[in-house]
């Protein structure tokens, strides 16, 4: 059912300035002059119980998590353990991020565990906890690596290399940081083909980016190679932590030869994605790199306190690029993945690999559509053949379950990219490539069609586009 | 547990007899099978963390932030502490709303972006420009995104991105950590008494200018005056007039629009989040020519398959997903769900709630001010400005002292100059700021 | 969509005792001999995702106050302010009731300023807040005057006298207080027929129980005669609070000659209903009945503490009935209902009543439907004519609106007994008003196939009744 | 507020004009016309009540309860504070469960609907009874209702219900409310070192007994060995046989119906609701063959007009609505989320964690009691039985004064006698037991 905006429920003009506006004080003017103040505010005015109708109905039009699976590939959706939010709403973690070190010991000790965990987890010397996102974390790679050959008189390297496979984030990432990227194709078993790496690395490279494994699921097998080639040409190693839910216990990017990396705190440790965020992207970084850390970090003094607890303090590495946030990161989401990996231990993280790899192969093997490469790890590609990939996506919508990521990458034709994590059960796996081997019986027609269940049938995009309409103002009167 | 429940992770849910099931399925005889890393990079040892149970992991998180002193925070400078009604923890909290991915698949996504779409609409009445974004990191973050948008749509040539030589260290740093891979470069303009010193601003502008930022209110509290002379500045000099504010001083003071901003950037989170140590909502708006330029997501409103108007992320060859190198930013998650809570915030309060709000923040800061001026040893505001929320005050003693006496007391104040301290009262009850003042005087004494 | 049982979903058996019970001593014991334990445990052992899924398709199939109007006449169903939670959860909340008075002084003083709050709003001088639901509160009502009849030599009174159009469980709770129950027909304009009345008082009479507004949402207008009638006979006068939310802040039973009445705080105060529960039941009397309220109450001690701090403390009325609950009630209801009380004053809930009193008065000027009797306060019955009142309310589920109680008073042939409350918007009434009159509208026949648009469609009662299947385990392994 | 919005209750929305218009369409100038109020009994006078913001109503209470103090309670005897796991506040707040009312619609209930029917099922499977409604008030009122049952289906008359002699106070005399307006009257039967005195009860139990009741476990935490042959007592002289008891100890024990139960009753909140001063659920289940006489709601599974299944609230000839004088019980409103948080809890630990908790309480219980019992000057557990959860310890002491001591120390325990205190290791962490051992041997040396 339709859901009229806030703005046809009410709108209310608010005047501001003169006569008619009242005020605390019972002056009834406003207690700054008039070419200081705007002269009205028209937004919608509504009590509390009609508040709590709109926000309900709307979010009976959502898919989350909770909703059934939700297998986007290197998205990594899992269930969000719900005390994770109880922990989040602690008063205590309620602090101004301007409060002096002595009277938020909590909030610097939780950041400085949660900074030697993922430490640990990524095989990393040092951590930066600052990037709000992945993004953020990718952009703040780029730059610990300018800063890096900058320090090292190797201003000159310009070049970043990225797989045709990588994340689209890779790419800006390191436009924003000023590189030229250097596009990496795939070998014919969807791997790094070393011998175009060979050719693309120079002494102005300054970095290859890659996720591993990689966006096909597909383990980068021949890694060390790869980290010796890069480093031998004075290269730094990135890695990509979209695809570390494949990994965990089991392989380290820092063991593995990579430099620096980020990890998707939203993705491998369960924070809620929220519609789009927030997340946070940590940045880890070997201990060459660790000069170079966005500032400040957070680290346990050598003395303890009178009653023998440890002291934390704030610092500014040597040669820090400076800051990538106004404050320091997404806390309230870092408090949860803190939480999350407090709760899974090495136990519950190795299983949590593991499940996930076991899920894909499983639900791999049950679809009737063709799923080129492989062995893959948590995430894997199946190819919609003849069907168009977004077209099933929609369809898949009819049968109550999420659709793939589609389209990407584009060595599969009709990419349904697929990634059920380690939440999903057997029977709800069966249930889900039931609904995939449905569509790829249906005919075009029908695939074009869908979606046909759900609250909004399919969806002008090129409408949107053309004629933009990104406010209610925008709407006009007749909408 | 007794039970057929393998346990490992607690969110895992196989049975011994599914995953035995599964294994042979997928023709294995053990998980680790399915693993195709070589022996050399197998990582063989542990990390040392310990399992726990959900309530020991409850307890550890509450024993940890326990450590964090119970202070009344008079702290602002971009981070505020206003009450947040229970409305917006309960609806925003509810799991559709805080567990579900981008709104990629918009048919079973309608909720979401209608709530995104309501922001929008929120910014464009708060700024009177045309398009607002749905969200970016923080204050810091959308002003380097500003700035980079500001060398993409300028006209001419130009490098210099200017600022007020008062502002946030950490803003200043980020916008250059933005900057760093472009051919721009950050300088300061001065201030006069809290607000821009608009001759000396005057006498360092020149058409190598791509973009002109200021603030209101601004760091030091203070409400900006000359933003139409600023504004008018920029335009004589084909720069983008970039403004900082928030939805909060946006209710109140001048509209963005008719003091000729091009962009309006800020933290949005004032109304939303509590105190979250940092944790923001990077505002984004601008002028509706820029639109193809604009960084980040943006909602609009279109039809469906059956002519009823539906919502969708649209005009997404600007990102990164799509354009790659070439997006207009690199940003992919962001905060959409403190959008979210914002609006359903702005809501809460309507627009007298909000007008309201932002004239009771005046008046009160500006008693408290006057109070604390009648304290010996202490010079309340130090600008002869209006203010919005906050101000800075001059003590007679070391500032740092005065600061750490307080916390004695309960209470945390900046501390901005060796004599100067600022308080903010945004979200501090009047009996607080009773105790407060109390506190100093006797601190001071 | 059809969400399975939990036990269609998994159900694991897990043996006790002997050598296949681990335990967590390592024992692989029970710690119990054999003879003491059962032999085994068979329910669904499933995981937190699949849980939360599980409950959340529960949830959306579950018609909430924030779903839409829910105009249930004597139900009160008000907005739930969301704020009132937050208070009920706060651990200094969470207390066990054996506590030493001296560690509990946070809890008696809310419980103490509740009982203060209440007899206010009532015009009562003595409460209790034990009784757990508002049929609790009527039983302590009964009970309370059985023991002050007792008390005065008036043992003998054996009858109850109940109008007609009462709610059920005034019968019901004084035939469980061993009362016989005298109905009382109504006048021909709705309301206590004052011949009757005469006609069944008598020295055998131990109270009437009444409410007022009554079922009709009609003002009894002759209550203080009534009072003096019953009381001319040594009866006590009892009221009913389910429809108090018609008069706060303009009348209060205390003033009107009432004796003992109680408040259902789910109802008038906002408290949420739960599916069917928790309420609460509080019992306000006059002062004459105060040595016979449930023990024990709380008061105010004279002494202060040395902080200059009221101490408050338990204490058992002189000639108390006993408990009526194992502890004291519902204590997390009555926290809801007291920071709703507190956040309204004076000002807001006299505001409710108005706008409660107004709203339903508007919505019945915009039904088609006839309404009978007037003028009403906060509630009307109409007549569904030659319609089945109970089709009227199946079909108007259609319409995606919550429909009124039905059938009942018998009064109002064909009752639509219809209650807004306050939290209605004048756009919510006219949208309720609509569903009211398109049903109005429709044939019998559109009645009976109703409804046609819900989770479930009309669900067999008949079947359900003739062949109870109470449970899992009653459905057979082929349900 | 500035806008058009009419305060007074912040629930009602209307607005001057809508008012207006409303008032004008039922033809009054104002809303006092519309009361039927004689004059001489309208309220004139204020309740002298404040009107508070949301913000400050939270503080009101929150300063109001801190003043409870922060003890670890290690307190029973009916009332436990089992950790609850999050799962269950976050579904069970969901508002279309909490703010829902009775499924007198079942169309638009069926997930409330199938959440009782689930929570029957639990409690058919703990009990082995074929009936479990969907709740009562608490255990004590639970009790008083299957008095009345009792005396509803026994085939020959009488009088009598047998209660031992330990028994919690409160829940003897709810009982003797239930029954006040019977014929029944209350009798206690005698008991040894903590169970009940078989051959005691042996004498006086006759065919005037309607009901005879047992605990397990009992009010002094210890497990009642002889439910077999208390059953066999009952049915020998036509009387019910009533079993309090709860989930977790259900998890463990006998099976009521392998002991002869009629009824069980009992607090089934033990799972699902955290310490609530008292706040409860009572659990009532029955034998099928008085399924017409049990009191309180029942849901049951039929089919809609597709033959789809569907829940439905189901013999309601029995209740009150219906029946009036001659249903089955008064109650109306019932405990129905409180018995959705049982379901959720009990789901969350799955048969595996509840047979794990109530194993892991008679071990802890009873390592505490060998613990205390190696202090000088304390002796535990008093009775020489098997313990559940809880025990009775002997201070040389005066056991008020340690009490009062302990309370000092942090600790909450039960005073059950001058040298008795009674101490319940349900919720308690290991962590705070040790400190809790500690501080009793300083108390008592």
């Amino acid at each position: 059912e339709y859901e009229p905006l806030l703005s046809e429920k009410d709108r209310t003009r608010v005047e501001i300035g003169g006569d008619d506006a009242p005020g605390t004080d019972g002056g009834g003017t406003s207690p700054l002059p008039d070419d200081l103040t705007r002269d009205s505010l028209e937004l919608p005015e509504l009590s509390e119980p009609e508040l709590a109708r709109h926000y309900t109905r709307l979010s009976q039009m959502i898919y989350g998590i909770d909703s059934g699976p939700y297998p986007l590939g290197s998205c990594t959706m899992k269930y969000n353990p719900k005390f994770t939010e109880d922990v989040a709403a602690l008063p205590s973690a309620a602090v101004h991020p301007d409060r002096s070190e002595g009277s938020v010991q909590g909030t610097l000790e939780l950041l400085a565990r949660l900074q030697d965990y993922l430490g640990r987890i990524g095989g990393m010397d040092a951590v930066t906890l600052q990037p709000p996102a992945g993004a953020a974390g990718e952009f703040v790679g780029i730059r610990v690596a300018a800063a890096y050959h900058e320090h090292n008189g190797e201003g000159h390297r310009d070049e970043v290399i990225v797989p045709e496979s990588a994340h689209g984030t890779n790419f800006a990432s390191a436009a924003l940081g000023g590189y030229d990227v250097v596009s990496l194709p795939s070998d014919d078993e969807g791997r790094v083909d070393l011998e175009a790496l060979e050719a693309a690395l120079s002494e102005d490279t300054a970095a290859l980016m890659l996720t591993n494994p990689n966006t096909l699921g597909l383990f980068e097998r021949d890694i060390e190679e790869i980290a010796d080639m890069v480093h031998g040409v004075g290269g730094l190693l990135y890695y990509d932590g979209a695809n570390l839910n494949a990994l965990l216990g089991r392989a380290r990017p820092g063991d593995m030869g990579f430099d620096v990396m980020h990890y998707n705190v939203h993705k491998t440790f369960a924070t809620p994605h929220g519609g789009g965020g927030p997340g946070a992207g940590p940045v880890g970084v070997v201990s060459d790199l660790a000069p170079f850390l966005p500032a400040p970090r957070i680290r346990e003094r050598d003395e303890r306190s009178t009653t023998g607890e440890p002291i934390y303090e704030r610092f500014d590495p040597e040669h820090t690029i400076g800051k990538v946030h106004g404050f320091d990161g997404n806390w309230l989401v870092l408090v949860k993945a803190f939480a999350y990996i407090a709760r899974l231990g090495d136990e519950g993280l190795a299983d949590a690999s593991a499940s996930a790899v076991l899920n894909a192969n499983y639900l791999a093997q049950r679809l009737e559509y063709d799923v080129p490469y492989g062995p893959f790890h948590h995430e894997f590609v199946a190819s919609a053949g003849e069907q168009d990939a977004a077209d099933v996506a929609k369809r898949m919508l009819d049968y109550g379950v999420h659709p793939p990521t589609t389209k990407w990458p584009e060595i599969v034709p009709e990419a349904l990219m697929t990634e059920p994590t380690e939440v999903e059960s057997k029977a709800t796996l069966d249930r889900l490539a039931a609904a995939f081997n449905a569509v790829a019986d249906e005919d075009d027609d029908t695939l074009a069609a869908a979606p046909e269940r759900t609250t909004a049938r399919r969806i002008d995009q090129t409408s949107a586009a053309r004629t933009p309409r990104l406010s209610w103002q925008a709407l006009g009167d007749d909408s | 547990m007794h039970g057929s429940h393998v346990t490992g992770s607690p969110y895992a849910p196989h049975t011994e007899e599914d995953r035995s099931a599964m294994l042979e399925a997928v023709d294995a005889a053990a998980v680790e099978e399915l693993f195709d890393i070589p022996a050399t990079i197998e990582f063989d040892g542990d990390f040392d963390i310990d399992s726990r149970t959900e309530r020991e992991t409850r307890r550890l998180v509450r024993s940890i932030l326990s450590r964090n002193d119970d202070l009344t925070e008079l702290l602002g400078r971009g981070h505020y502490g206003y009450y947040v009604p229970s409305l917006v923890d309960h609806l925003a909290d509810r799991s559709e709303f805080l567990t579900s991915y981008t709104q990629y698949q918009p048919e079973i996504s309608q909720g979401f972006l209608q709530a995104l779409f309501e922001y929008q609409s929120l910014l464009v009445e708060l700024t009177g420009l045309g398009v607002a974004n749905c969200s970016m990191y923080d204050a810091a973050t959308a002003l380097g995104e500003a700035a980079t948008l500001a060398e993409r749509v300028r006209d001419t040539t130009g490098y210099r991105v200017l600022v007020p030589e008062l502002l946030r260290e950490e803003r200043r740093s980020t916008l250059e950590n933005y900057v760093a891979g472009t051919a721009l470069t950050v300088d300061a303009y001065p201030v006069d008494d809290g607000t821009a010193d608009l001759s000396g601003l005057e006498e360092i502008v020149d058409e190598d200018v791509v973009m002109l930022y200021a603030e209101s209110p601004t760091v030091r509290g203070t409400i900006e005056e000359n933003l139409t002379a600023v504004g008018e500045l920029a335009a004589a000099n084909d720069a983008l007039f970039t403004l900082g504010s928030d939805p909060i001083a946006l209710a109140l003071l001048e509209r963005p629009a008719d003091v000729g901003a091009d962009v309006v950037v800020g933290d949005a989170s004032v109304l939303g989040l509590p105190t979250s140590y940092g944790m923001g909502l990077g505002l984004f708006a601008t002028r509706e020519e820029f639109l193809r330029q604009v960084p980040g997501r943006l909602v609009g409103a279109s039809e469906d398959a059956t002519d009823r108007r539906a919502f969708t992320l649209t005009l997404q060859t600007r990102e990164q997903h799509i354009r790659r190198e070439r997006a207009t930013s690199n940003i992919c998650t962001n905060q959409a769900w403190v959008a979210l809570r914002t609006a359903m915030h702005a809501a809460a309060l309507g627009p007298s709630g909000m007008v309201d709000l932002a004239e009771r923040d005046v008046r009160r800061a500006r008693a408290l001010a006057a109070r604390l001026d009648d304290i010996v040893g202490v010079k309340a505001p130090v600008h002869d400005r209006y203010h919005l929320r906050e101000f800075v005050a001059h003590v007679d003693q070391p500032a740092r002292a005065v600061a750490d006496d307080l916390v004695e007391f309960g209470f945390a104040v900046h501390v901005v100059g060796d004599h100067e301290i600022q308080v903010c009262i945004a979200g501090v009850s009047d009996e607080r700021i009773d105790r407060f003042a109390a506190a100093l005087e006797e601190v001071v004494r």
